[in-house]
């Protein structure tokens, strides 16, 4: 009994504390106003704990990684210094948005995250919404990794900018390369079954459907996310109907789970995936993935040392495997926009944004006017040995098939974008 | 033909792999009346000490090593957790295993980190042992189904057949009694929940490198574990394994399926528009969800459970 | 839970006199609402206190079925939910310009919640204790993965969204600000709030109570206990769809992680947190437990841990919740007994808080030795710079928290002997 | 049967597995007397009374309450058609105190239904008809106590009480006064025979002092089968009784 008694106390200063902060970061807004060096910043608002805390967390790595760089460089302008907040969202949607609520209170402008559309969509919508309503509190939202094709397609909006390919994007590149191959002619869609799978089987379908006479469909399949414990009744399925090559969206544990078990049956079909890449998946397939492919922004293998340089100093900071090269691209951009556009306004940062073109070490590069997307080159790949970077434990590494132009993703969108006054 | 037998052989792997997975929680669920959350936990625990055995010793030590560790664990929780809670009643009990799994998941990833962690096959058991209709069986897939029965008939003959067996059933129904005949009531109970608990920790070490070790894999393994031991009835180890076995070949019956779910539910005579939303889910996709249609259905028929005795 | 829960039922059971108080408790709780947003001046203030009004609501309606009824609901959520997007969709026909008005649309959530309570009821209520829980898991997870099955009515991963000041304003207000919105849901609150007390005092809630107590007997009262839990449970689900309505107004999104065990499981932890044995308890669990998701989360890395390592505390030493904690004291304080417990719960504290600074120092090292593990900084911890790849940094903590639970070994007994002690005195005093 | 049976059971038979546990019991019981059943322990005694209150289901065989058919039906549509029971092992409202224990058991009565939007201080009588009954059980001064802090006897009384307020004529009670001191059981008596009333009462009772203060009619039940009913002073009397009841009650009996 007593003891919850000091346990109580401990939680009434906690409101205390809690309740002053606003106050607290009220006044620490104004005095960092006051002071000359402006600092910019950047909610990240993504899962820190529970069961996606580990990609949330790689996510924060890059994004410290790409801040300190800019720092370094004040490539955002003169004096002008990015900070990064932190917020765990546990890839909850109500809980993203009254973490937005802080942010705005907090005098925050820029929100980045990745994890999960539906967070996405939730922000996107409340940003949108807020700056309607409170265009002195404006936010721009940049998007890392949320791929749903709405976001700049049926529900964009001027605030949010993505700086990953739409799943229809990456599927274009990945079918144009399909349909290429002569020696693939039955494919199998498996996806996991919430709407960014629900977009991929659509756009497979759409993309790799009729495009060759003796190229055909043979199954599509999805299956709830996490449920599925063995994965060896839908292999029986695939390798029933001869397919020797399998389209998916699945990532993480299912995706794991899903290539383990195509090997150990002896299953030997091509599986493109989406999200292979990621060093934890690949260490967890082992070299049951080996022939398998992935497409990608970059990966550790792709021809460009200036990002080699970047990926060796990151992999020795966090002793994780640089991953993200398009969160380096993104904050990169940012600071290109703000320092050109004088301010950091949120609008009139967005506006210099919005249209912009650039290069970098991978090529030429566009966000594109009327959807905010960034056009990027992509890459697909396939694990393959002896490569001059390998993962850690795995003797395999990514070796490139085929490379695009960042033009050559431009998909039509149904979306046209004009700035707000 | 082969695809009949090739479901039937998919669904008796998948069965006795829940059963497996779940004879833990039945044996705890049975003896102790504890619907036990943090099973889930317990399995993880015996997956990550098994990798960390494994990487010094190598798997068959931490077969029989990690278990005993997690059981050993397993007792310590009874002994100063559940025990105190006991006298509060079943939904306190129950929800101390609730925190209980929420604490361990976090200390989990503090001790191994958040990414998984790469516990491997053994070798000696990491080649094709038979095929049928081009679908390979890895030789470690027999093992886990030969331990799952071996856990069963270890169970069964334990439970029915020793004076152990008769004592701990004894102490379920008649605390009392059991204890006016001299036996030590709290420590059967330890020593259940302990048993429990290895026998979660002996599917973790089997499960954990067929599927991933990562700090995700207890909630991954979700309430699937719970329908089986309700579907068999609380606490019965031959419920539990029919139902496992129901749910496998059901489950794998139904991933073969592309029949819609709207033609099914217009054959049994309800009206389904041919193009609404129902119209266009396979049974193929319904499929994981079929151990809970099972169970609700299985529960409205028979509330006990297929082979449960008690209600409750 | 029954030592503790046992005098507050009693107390709760219909003594005619005490009407009047719950008149005044009405009116400071609502004059309270209408002032507080002003105190907070800040919108995330406000939309802290949305979240509050919601969770309460929401936990009330769960505490309908635990607290009364003694059904452990593993799938309240799903109610929750489904009157969430019940809402929704009524408020995305009111932005395609039906005439709806956006205040009263929390009533179609009490309607979808109560559609769906329906059936799943019908399933559930036949059976009690374990099963009845076990039922209501595999409905939650039927309900769960026919949802995300279902885009086309609820949007899958995306969700619906609609927006709550796209229609012409209605008297002036268009409850785009947060100070009109939070209003709105803070009138349904109190309404939902008053409405479920009212149900707790008519037959049905009484008898509810009973069948909770012991079912069988009340078969032999005339009454089917099957019938009662189900009605109640009707009424728990339309409650649930209310509280889903309110966030769905406040969000203007309505996703599946709604509905799903996640929302199910915090619902629980509030309802138990505040304690399940008195009306009011779940409020206190919704405001105490809603801080701690949206404060603990931003001061440290650890705040799942600590909020696990909260409720395991609560169950095993305080299972009436925090409001089990109060009623025990409350009788002791108004016989003025309190300064026989003042001195020996004051020894008390600086134990507990040793304990408690060494279990949050071995948390945080924890925590920062993973976080140097893969690059970042370590940070101060209580004023003091640490290195946690140095073991002699763990010996404070762990001296902390071993002389903490020595002291609380025997000190502890002592406090809580004191308040034995005074609760002999009160029974001897106030006879009954 | 006759236009004044109350209670009317016809050749009912109830086996657990092999185990057959009543064999063919048939009675009538007379409206407003007190019938009291007897016999050694094991003699199906408290099933019989599971069977009538519709807690167990009957093999075969036939009740009728006060002409109704009541075979099959379940407790609460038994106890609707004018039948109220008491327990042997005390079953009461543990969390709730002695005023809402007694008030929830004469709602039926007081037709409140499942009412969910009317106070239950609202209906009119049913406060009085508890206050009154809190009275006769001399539980007034303990009436906010929740029941599961009652002493003993207190719980039994409470017991009785709960089957006498919900206006049944016909009232089975087993065992009233189990585990009672004579003082206690002597003021039981007492209050059932005060609140008997008219009513129809069928006794379940080992301590025969009881039996033969209260009934009118007694019936001995041994081995599933009534094996002698009639006026206490015929079964007193019966040789069958003599040799069902061997060893001391025997000697009671006599």
């Amino acid at each position: 009994m007593p003891k919850i008694a000091a346990h109580l106390r401990g939680r009434s200063w906690l409101v205390v504390k809690f309740l002053a902060a606003p106050v607290f970061a009220g006044l620490l807004f104004a005095a960092t106003h006051a002071a000359a060096a402006e600092v910019v910043q950047i909610a990240y608002i993504d899962p820190l704990s529970g069961p996606f805390a580990s990609t949330g967390q790689l996510g924060e790595e890059h994004l410290r990684f790409a801040i300190d760089r800019v720092n370094a460089a004040e490539a955002a302008g003169p004096g002008r210094r990015f900070e990064l907040v932190a917020m765990d969202n546990e890839v909850n949607p109500e809980k993203s948005l009254t973490l937005l609520r802080k942010a705005i209170d907090g005098g925050i402008h820029y929100i980045t995250q990745g994890n999960g559309s539906s967070v996405a969509f939730a922000l996107s919508d409340a940003v949108a919404k807020n700056n309607r309503r409170d265009p002195t509190h404006a936010v721009v939202y940049l998007n890392y990794a949320a791929v749903d094709p709405g976001l700049t397609n049926g529900k964009c909006n001027w605030w949010h900018f993505r700086f990953d390919a739409d799943s229809d994007m990456k599927m274009k590149a990945l079918a144009s390369y399909l349909v290429g191959r002569a020696d693939i002619h039955k494919v199998y869609i498996f996806n996991p079954d919430y709407s960014f799978g629900q977009s991929v089987e659509k756009a497979a379908i759409a993309m790799i459907g009729n495009q060759r006479p003796d190229l055909t469909i043979v199954g599509a399949e999805r299956v709830p996310l996490g449920k599925v414990t063995d994965f060896t009744p839908y292999i029986a399925k695939m390798r029933a109907v001869g397919a020797d090559a399998v389209v998916t969206g699945n990532w993480g544990a299912d995706l794991t789970l899903l290539v383990k078990a195509a090997a150990d049956t002896g299953f030997n079909a091509t599986f493109f995936t989406y999200y292979l890449g990621a060093r934890e998946t690949v260490q967890a397939v082992g070299m049951a993935g080996k022939g398998d492919a992935q497409i990608s922004e970059w990966h550790e293998n792709v021809d460009a040392p200036a990002i080699d340089k970047m990926a060796a100093a990151f992999n020795a900071k966090y002793h994780e495997n640089f991953y993200y090269w398009r969160v380096v691209d993104m904050i990169d951009t940012l600071a290109a926009a703000m320092k050109e556009a004088g301010s950091t306004d949120p609008l009139k940062v967005s506006r210099v944004l919005s249209g912009m073109k650039f290069s970098t070490p991978l090529g030429a590069e566009e966000i594109r006017a009327d959807n905010h997307q960034l056009l990027q080159p992509m890459y697909i790949s396939v694990l393959a040995p002896d490569m001059p970077h390998m993962f850690p434990g795995v003797p395999l590494g990514f070796k490139t098939i085929k490379r695009f132009d960042a033009e050559a993703t431009r998909l039509p969108t149904t979306c046209s974008l004009k700035a707000p006054d | 033909m082969e695809g009949l037998l090739l479901v039937l052989l998919n669904g008796l792997v998948y069965g006795l792999l829940l059963f497996m997975l779940s004879s833990g929680l039945t044996l705890i669920v049975g003896m102790m009346g504890v619907l036990n959350f943090a099973h889930a936990s317990f399995y993880m625990l015996g997956a990550y000490f098994a990798y960390t055995i494994s990487v010094g010793l190598g798997f068959w030590p931490a077969l029989i090593i990690a278990p005993l560790l997690v059981g050993g664990l397993g007792a310590l929780v009874e002994r100063y957790g559940l025990r105190a809670v006991h006298r509060h009643g079943k939904l306190a009990e129950l929800l101390f295993t609730v925190g209980l799994a929420f604490v361990i998941g976090e200390i989990v990833p503090l001790i191994w980190g958040r990414p998984a962690v790469p516990y491997r096959v053994p070798a000696v058991l990491d080649f094709p042992a038979f095929a049928l209709g081009g679908i390979n069986y890895q030789a470690y897939r027999l093992f886990m189904m030969g331990v799952s029965v071996a856990i069963f008939a270890g169970l069964y003959a334990a439970l029915a057949r020793t004076r152990l067996g008769l004592v701990i059933r004894a102490a379920l129904t008649h605390p009392e009694m059991v204890g006016m005949l001299g036996h030590n009531v709290p420590r059967v109970f330890t020593l259940v929940f302990g048993a429990g608990c290895a026998l979660a920790g002996l599917a973790g070490v089997i499960g954990g490198n067929v599927f991933t070790t990562s700090p995700g894999m207890a909630e991954a393994l979700g309430a699937i574990v719970f329908a089986v031991v309700i579907m068999g009835g609380l606490g019965s180890i031959p419920g539990a394994l029919l139902a496992s076995l129901a749910i496998g070949f059901i489950q794998t019956a139904s991933v073969t399926l592309d029949t819609p779910l709207g033609v099914l539910l217009g054959r049994l005579g309800m009206a389904v528009d041919p193009h609404g939303a129902l119209a266009e889910i396979t049974i193929a996709r319904a499929a994981p969800a079929v151990p809970y249609l099972l169970l609700v259905l299985v529960l409205v028929v028979h509330p006990r459970g297929l082979m449960g005795a008690r209600a409750d | 839970m029954a030592d503790q829960a046992a005098p507050q039922t009693a107390l709760l059971a219909g003594v005619p006199g005490r009407s009047r108080a719950w008149m005044i408790w009405l009116a400071a709780t609502a004059a309270l609402a209408l002032v507080a947003p002003h105190l907070l001046a800040s919108g995330f203030g406000i939309s802290l206190l949305n979240r509050m009004a919601i969770a309460i609501v929401f936990a009330l309606s769960f505490n309908m079925l635990l607290g009364q009824g003694g059904m452990l609901d593993f799938g309240h959520a799903v109610f929750f939910g489904l009157g969430g997007f019940a809402t929704m969709h009524l408020l995305k026909l009111a932005d395609a310009g039906i005439f709806l008005p956006v205040p009263l649309l929390p009533l179609a959530g009490a309607l979808g919640g109560l559609v769906s309570a329906v059936p799943a009821g019908w399933v559930a209520t036949r059976r009690e204790g374990t099963s009845f829980a076990m039922v209501t898991l595999g409905i939650a997870e039927l309900a769960v993965a026919f949802v995300v099955m279902l885009p086309q009515w609820f949007g899958g991963e995306e969700g619906v969204s609609g927006d709550r000041s796209a229609e012409p304003a209605l008297f002036g207000f268009d409850f785009g600000a947060a100070l009109q919105i939070y209003y709105v849901i803070a009138a349904w609150a109190l309404l939902a709030a008053v409405l479920m007390w009212a149900i707790t005092r008519t037959p049905l809630g009484r008898l509810t109570n009973a069948v909770r107590d012991n079912p069988l007997r009340v078969d032999f009262l005339g009454y089917d206990p099957a019938r009662i839990r189900f009605l109640c449970f009707a009424l728990a689900g339309l409650f649930a769809g209310v509280a889903g309505g309110m966030q769905a107004l406040n969000d203007e999104i309505v996703t599946v992680s709604n509905i799903g065990s996640a929302a199910s499981g915090a619902v629980l932890l509030m309802t138990y947190i505040g304690g399940v044995g008195t009306f009011w308890g779940p409020v206190l669990g919704a405001i105490v437990v809603t801080l701690l998701q949206m404060a603990l989360g931003t001061l440290t890395d650890a705040w799942q841990l600590y909020s696990g390592l909260l409720f395991v505390f609560m169950v095993l030493w305080a299972p009436g919740g925090l409001s089990g904690i109060i009623l025990s004291h409350a009788p002791l304080l108004r016989a003025g007994l309190g300064h026989r417990l003042l001195a020996r719960y004051l020894a008390v504290v600086p134990a507990a808080l040793l304990t408690l600074a060494g279990l949050i120092g071995l948390a945080e090292m924890a925590y920062r030795l993973q976080a140097v593990r893969s690059g970042g900084a370590p940070g101060r911890l209580f004023g003091f710079a640490v290195m946690p790849t140095d073991p002699v940094a763990w010996v404070a903590p762990t001296l902390l928290l071993l002389g903490g639970l020595l002291a609380l070994r025997s000190l502890a007994p002592r406090a809580r002997a004191a308040w034995q002690e005074a609760h002999t005195l009160l029974a001897r005093g106030t006879p009954r | 049967m006759t236009e004044n049976t109350a209670l009317a059971l016809e050749d009912l038979h109830k086996s657990f597995g092999a185990t057959a546990i009543i064999r063919g019991v048939s009675l009538d019981i007379r409206a407003g007397s007190c019938h009291a059943i007897i016999g050694p322990n094991g003699a199906g005694k408290s099933t019989l009374f599971h069977l009538i209150t519709g807690r167990l289901k009957l093999d075969r065989g036939r009740i009728r309450l006060a002409g109704h058919d009541i075979t099959g039906l379940s407790p609460h549509r038994v106890f609707r058609h004018g039948l109220a029971r008491s327990f042997q092992v005390t079953s009461l409202f543990p969390r709730l105190s002695v005023f809402e224990n007694l008030r929830v058991a004469a709602m039926w009565q007081a037709r409140c239904g499942h009412a969910y939007w009317r106070s239950v201080a609202g209906y009119p009588g049913l406060h009085g008809r508890v206050l009154d009954m809190l009275e006769n059980l001399h539980l007034t001064p303990r009436r906010n106590v929740p029941a599961a802090a009652l002493a003993y006897a207190e719980q039994r009384t409470l017991e009785i009480g709960l089957a006498l307020i919900g206006g049944a004529h016909t009232i089975l009670l087993d065992e009233p006064t189990a585990g009672m001191s004579r003082a206690e059981t002597e003021r039981a008596v007492a209050l059932l025979r005060r609140l008997a009333g008219g009513r129809t009462l069928v006794l379940i009772e080992h301590d025969l002092s009881v039996v033969f203060d209260l009934a009118d009619t007694i019936s001995v039940l041994a081995e599933g089968q009534v094996i002698a009913s009639g006026s206490p002073q015929t079964v007193r009397g019966d040789a069958a009784v003599r040799a069902a009841y061997l060893g001391t009650a025997a000697e009671d009996l006599a």
